[in-house]
């Protein structure tokens, strides 16, 4: 876990309201990135944000220095990244949280299961299971067309499907509709996106292990306040999203 | 090089720069960013009799220079932190204040009593702050009364020093602080969070699960500032004083009003090597600013100083 | 195009943005950046019965989100205001609302009913902030007892409606507002500034030369909503909302909490255009966050709205 | 009395952590500037700095629109302004307050005493007197050598002297004593400076009329908050700084 200055490389509005920010770090600090992890983002430079931002890692490349991060605007916070501009500096914490344990996991195919902002972290999943020679398909779900980001993206390492709630892109409906329709299987499933979305894919992938990553307002990012919890299955019992997650096992958490 | 050696009742700190209870956890964490035998001391997340879950999320927002949080007292219960936490603490060269809470005096004195008898906390902070149940909810930090009877009792049975730390919440923090010291406590530490709300626009109700929370950060650093100036010109005993302090000339500040040390919370998720980089430049901001010693700056800032 | 218009005791409002007492002093100033016919009304800077001379400067200093303030109620008193500064504000069409202090109630009173009887004000606003000379300096506003007897003598002595501004530096605003309700007033204004204080590093000693100072701006907001919030919850009477006020979206985020107007002070020195910004602004905000009507927004952020 | 955008064409350190920064603005604002005036300005874009900060206008030009101010960093205000970069937006308020009345005076002979920040008004001030035909004087006082600045541009207008608190550019000593060897006498006297300087040229130069333009903390700038107040030399009542001055006739304040 580390505190660093990145510089930024490049920023680009990919989609509505929705930008690709790319910093350069020092490639000591991505050799242990793991996808599904975060950085914590601090806002400005003074004390008018006295909290950082999380962001997935979406991507990263060891020979440049490079990592990427995609990030919908939001509020303030969002809206001050996306005015960052080429040469300045931000200060991130990374990599926090615990990623998808692929390495523990043996798999052949994999479904990956995204929705708006949840989409990003699913694009190292797959670049990194593919490298494995994991067969992934993906699913990804938007609001409408403008929202649509990295369908190009994730179709060059398998299958990919697009829903848009209004049909105005590709399939209408939601990912499930879609994960029904064609009867999508896997070995394990990997989702990221809104509660909602979660938890139907939960019941609808209710017979296949899966993997869930999770939002929740952060302080500290890195397991110390106890801003981010989420109840165990039993309610008995929280668990940190930003230290035991953002990645649950499905069956690990009550949505 | 300036002596940052400050002592305090049962605390010899080596500066007087500590992590505010809650914000830090105990310790774990940040100590993957810093060894926690830098600090001047620790305070640890406040202790209750039981384990308590705390409040439904959200439980943290933004607000301009600061934050709200309402964690709720989350916290696997005093036995629980005796055994699993305090061990890797001890490990350091590291005084440990113990923050405990209660819905009920009982409450309060059971903690105290378990910690002051592990003999793994150099002082406990008595946390005034929460809710009294059996008074229908109003806070023991809120009624002097209230607030020197759960002093007193702890100290009965506590055989480290009690520092009372007060609310803000108060039309009189004085009033409350003379009660207190009254009562027994060795030492202040000053200031909790001011309850505060945010509303949501989308959602069009409170944003935080517990609808109020309380404000931490820079924000309210001009209302601690104030509070421990009062109440240090009203009682013998130390202050401990806290509330929104980012930079070493912030503690300098608090310093000068009459705090003997310092605490720092919400910066701590701004910057988390910020009570190492405050205790780094402290030094040399003290010799920019004429200082020559600790001493000289506490309390400075009073006419009779 | 969304109707601004909000109807309160004594008050027509074109749309429910004013700017606050004592940040706009009888609007002669702004009015040259904007027409002061734009205002939903205007809370003129306080009157006392005599002309003040304030405290000593400095007299502001800035903070995190804020600034603290202690002009200390310079005015060149009631009789002189009515003649020299309403009649030109009288030249618009706006509402005024006269801010009225005084250090015993009977200067209240005075200023009150000399206020009231120049026919020239729509409203007053009972600054009960104020130190209450005879009670040895307690404030008018932190004790329910004197903030209902002066409500009540004011009253008697008004032909307008007057509004009571609250202090928040009180441990329980409810009790206080529930008092001055009981003792008639028409309305509350909430929040006035929280007792501060900022300390010269370079002098050592407090920086504003009153020592302590008014907490205004962002970093008050949280505080100011969440007292609104609660107090909405016990009285009847309508509350003009302040503290930390800055875009359209703050402004409503007061009438979720349950303003039905609110004032602007400290952001006008940031910006003097804040108020016409607003005004110019609130309509697209309302619709934005959905919302057809400003009395659709008032108190909407309560779980029986 | 307008707010306005401008936009940073150049900022240069002149002097140990002095700066000069040039703005250019539309020039019908500048067209009613007279020296004395200042501007105010926002520091920052959020709200982390709620009040704006005074600067006197040390110099404009018409036909360029470059309007110039001359600062020292003090403090986090100053130090943001001291980081600004060509191009960027700053917002300000101007022109403030009443300036010196030259247009008032009959006047040949003018001497003006300045004092570290205290010195770029009396710039604007020297040029247009020099540009009606006055002879201008100049007394410039600064703590020490590294903090000298201006010494060339005064000597253009008329004699210049500098003292410095320790001897080490030109005179030792304070503006007082330069006055007091030298002799200067002038018609009026114009001066702005620290407190403590003002009051020893208040009474060094009791027997000339003068203007005094000082300093306090403000909030508003354009007189509606009452921050900055002045009593008069009978303790009786106060004027406003932002408003009624910066610039006072000597005799009309006590300092
Ligand atoms: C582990 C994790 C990974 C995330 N990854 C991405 C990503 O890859 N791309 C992306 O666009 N967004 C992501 N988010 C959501 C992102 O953190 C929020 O959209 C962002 O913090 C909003 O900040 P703001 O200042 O624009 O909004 P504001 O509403 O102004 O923020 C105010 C406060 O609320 C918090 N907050 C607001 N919304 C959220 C939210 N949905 N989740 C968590 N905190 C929130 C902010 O962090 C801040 O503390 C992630 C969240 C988490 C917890
Ligand atoms: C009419 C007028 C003209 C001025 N002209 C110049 C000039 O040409 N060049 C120059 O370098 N300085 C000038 N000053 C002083 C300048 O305003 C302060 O140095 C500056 O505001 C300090 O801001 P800061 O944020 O760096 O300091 P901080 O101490 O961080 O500022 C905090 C607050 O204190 C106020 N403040 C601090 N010191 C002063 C001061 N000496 N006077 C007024 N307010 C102060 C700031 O405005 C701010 O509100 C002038 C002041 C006035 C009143
Ligand atoms: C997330 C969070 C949790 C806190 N938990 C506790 C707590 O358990 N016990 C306590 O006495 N104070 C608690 N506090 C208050 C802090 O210890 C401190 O008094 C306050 O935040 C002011 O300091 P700051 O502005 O530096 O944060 C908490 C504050 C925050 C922000
Ligand atoms: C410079 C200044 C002067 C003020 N003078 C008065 C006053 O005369 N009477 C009063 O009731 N409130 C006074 N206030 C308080 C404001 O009216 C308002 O309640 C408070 O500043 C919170 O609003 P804000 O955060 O928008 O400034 C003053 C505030 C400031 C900053
Ligand atoms: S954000 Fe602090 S524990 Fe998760
Ligand atoms: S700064 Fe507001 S009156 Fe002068």
């Amino acid at each position: 876990m580390n505190q660093i200055d990145a510089s930024v490389c490049h920023l680009e509005n990919i989609a509505h309201a929705t930008f690709k920010l790319v910093v350069k770090v020092d490639h000591e600090y991505l050799s242990f990135i793991r996808p599904g992890q975060f950085v914590h983002i601090q806002i400005g430079q003074g004390y008018e944000h006295m909290l950082r931002r999380p962001i997935s890692i979406a991507d990263f490349d060891l020979e440049t220095g490079q990592l990427t991060v995609i990030f919908k605007v939001i509020g303030e916070g969002t809206r001050k990244l996306s005015e960052l501009t080429e040469g300045s500096v931000i200060n991130l914490l990374l990599p926090l949280g615990q990623g998808y344990p692929i390495q523990q996991l043996s798999l052949k195919k994999a479904l990956l299961i995204g929705g708006g902002i949840g989409v990003p972290p699913l694009y190292l999943l797959a670049k990194q299971l593919v490298d494995r020679g994991v067969s992934v398909t993906t699913v990804i779900g938007f609001q409408t067309k403008d929202d649509v980001f990295y369908h190009e993206e994730f179709s060059q390492l398998g299958k990919c499907y697009v829903t848009t709630n209004d049909g105005s892109y590709q399939h209408k409906g939601f990912v499930t509709d879609i994960i029904n329709l064609e009867q999508l299987t896997a070995d394990y499933y990997f989702s990221c996106g809104p509660t909602a979305m979660l938890k139907a894919v939960q019941s609808t992938m209710v017979n296949c292990p899966g993997y869930l990553s999770l939002e929740e307002r952060m302080g500290c990012g890195i397991g110390a306040c106890y801003a981010c919890v989420i109840s165990n299955a039993e309610q008995t019992a929280y668990k940190k999203i930003c230290q035991d997650g953002p990645v649950f096992a499905a069956s690990e958490v009550s949505l | 090089m300036i002596d940052l050696t400050v002592e305090l009742p049962g605390l010899k700190l080596k500066n007087p720069i500590m992590p505010a209870s809650g914000c830090f956890s105990f310790g774990q964490e940040y100590n993957q960013f810093y060894s926690l035998n830098k600090l001047g001391a620790i305070m640890i997340k406040a202790a209750t009799q039981e384990p308590r879950l705390g409040n439904p999320t959200p439980r943290v927002a933004e607000t301009h220079a600061g934050m709200l949080n309402a964690i709720g007292l989350q916290n696997p219960g005093v036995t629980t932190i005796i055994e699993e936490q305090l061990p890797f603490l001890q490990s350091f060269d590291l005084p440990i204040i113990a923050n405990i809470a209660g819905s009920s005096i009982e409450e309060y004195v059971y903690v105290a009593k378990t910690l002051s008898d592990s003999a793994a906390v150099a002082a406990l902070e008595l946390n005034i702050s929460c809710p009294n149940v059996k008074e229908g909810g109003v806070q023991f930090g809120t009624d002097p009364h209230i607030a020197a009877e759960v002093t007193r009792r702890v100290k009965e049975v506590s055989k480290v020093p009690v520092y009372v730390k007060l609310s803000p919440n108060v039309t009189d923090i004085v009033e409350i602080a003379l009660a207190v010291e009254a009562a027994g406590a060795d030492g202040l530490s000053m200031i909790n969070t001011l309850t505060g709300m945010k509303i949501d626009l989308d959602t069009r109700k409170p944003l935080l699960a517990n609808q109020v929370g309380g404000l931490s950060g820079p924000a309210i650093k001009p209302i601690a500032i104030r509070m421990i100036y009062q109440v240090y010109q009203a009682v013998k005993i130390p202050i401990i004083g806290m509330g929104g302090i980012v930079t070493a000339t912030d503690v300098i500040e608090y310093l000068l009003a009459g705090a003997s040390a310092v605490a720092i919370g919400t910066a701590n998720f701004q910057n988390p090597l910020v009570c190492s980089d405050i205790i780094d430049q402290l030094p040399s901001c003290l010799t920019e600013y004429g200082f020559t010693s600790i001493k000289d700056v506490i309390g400075g800032g009073h006419d009779d100083n």
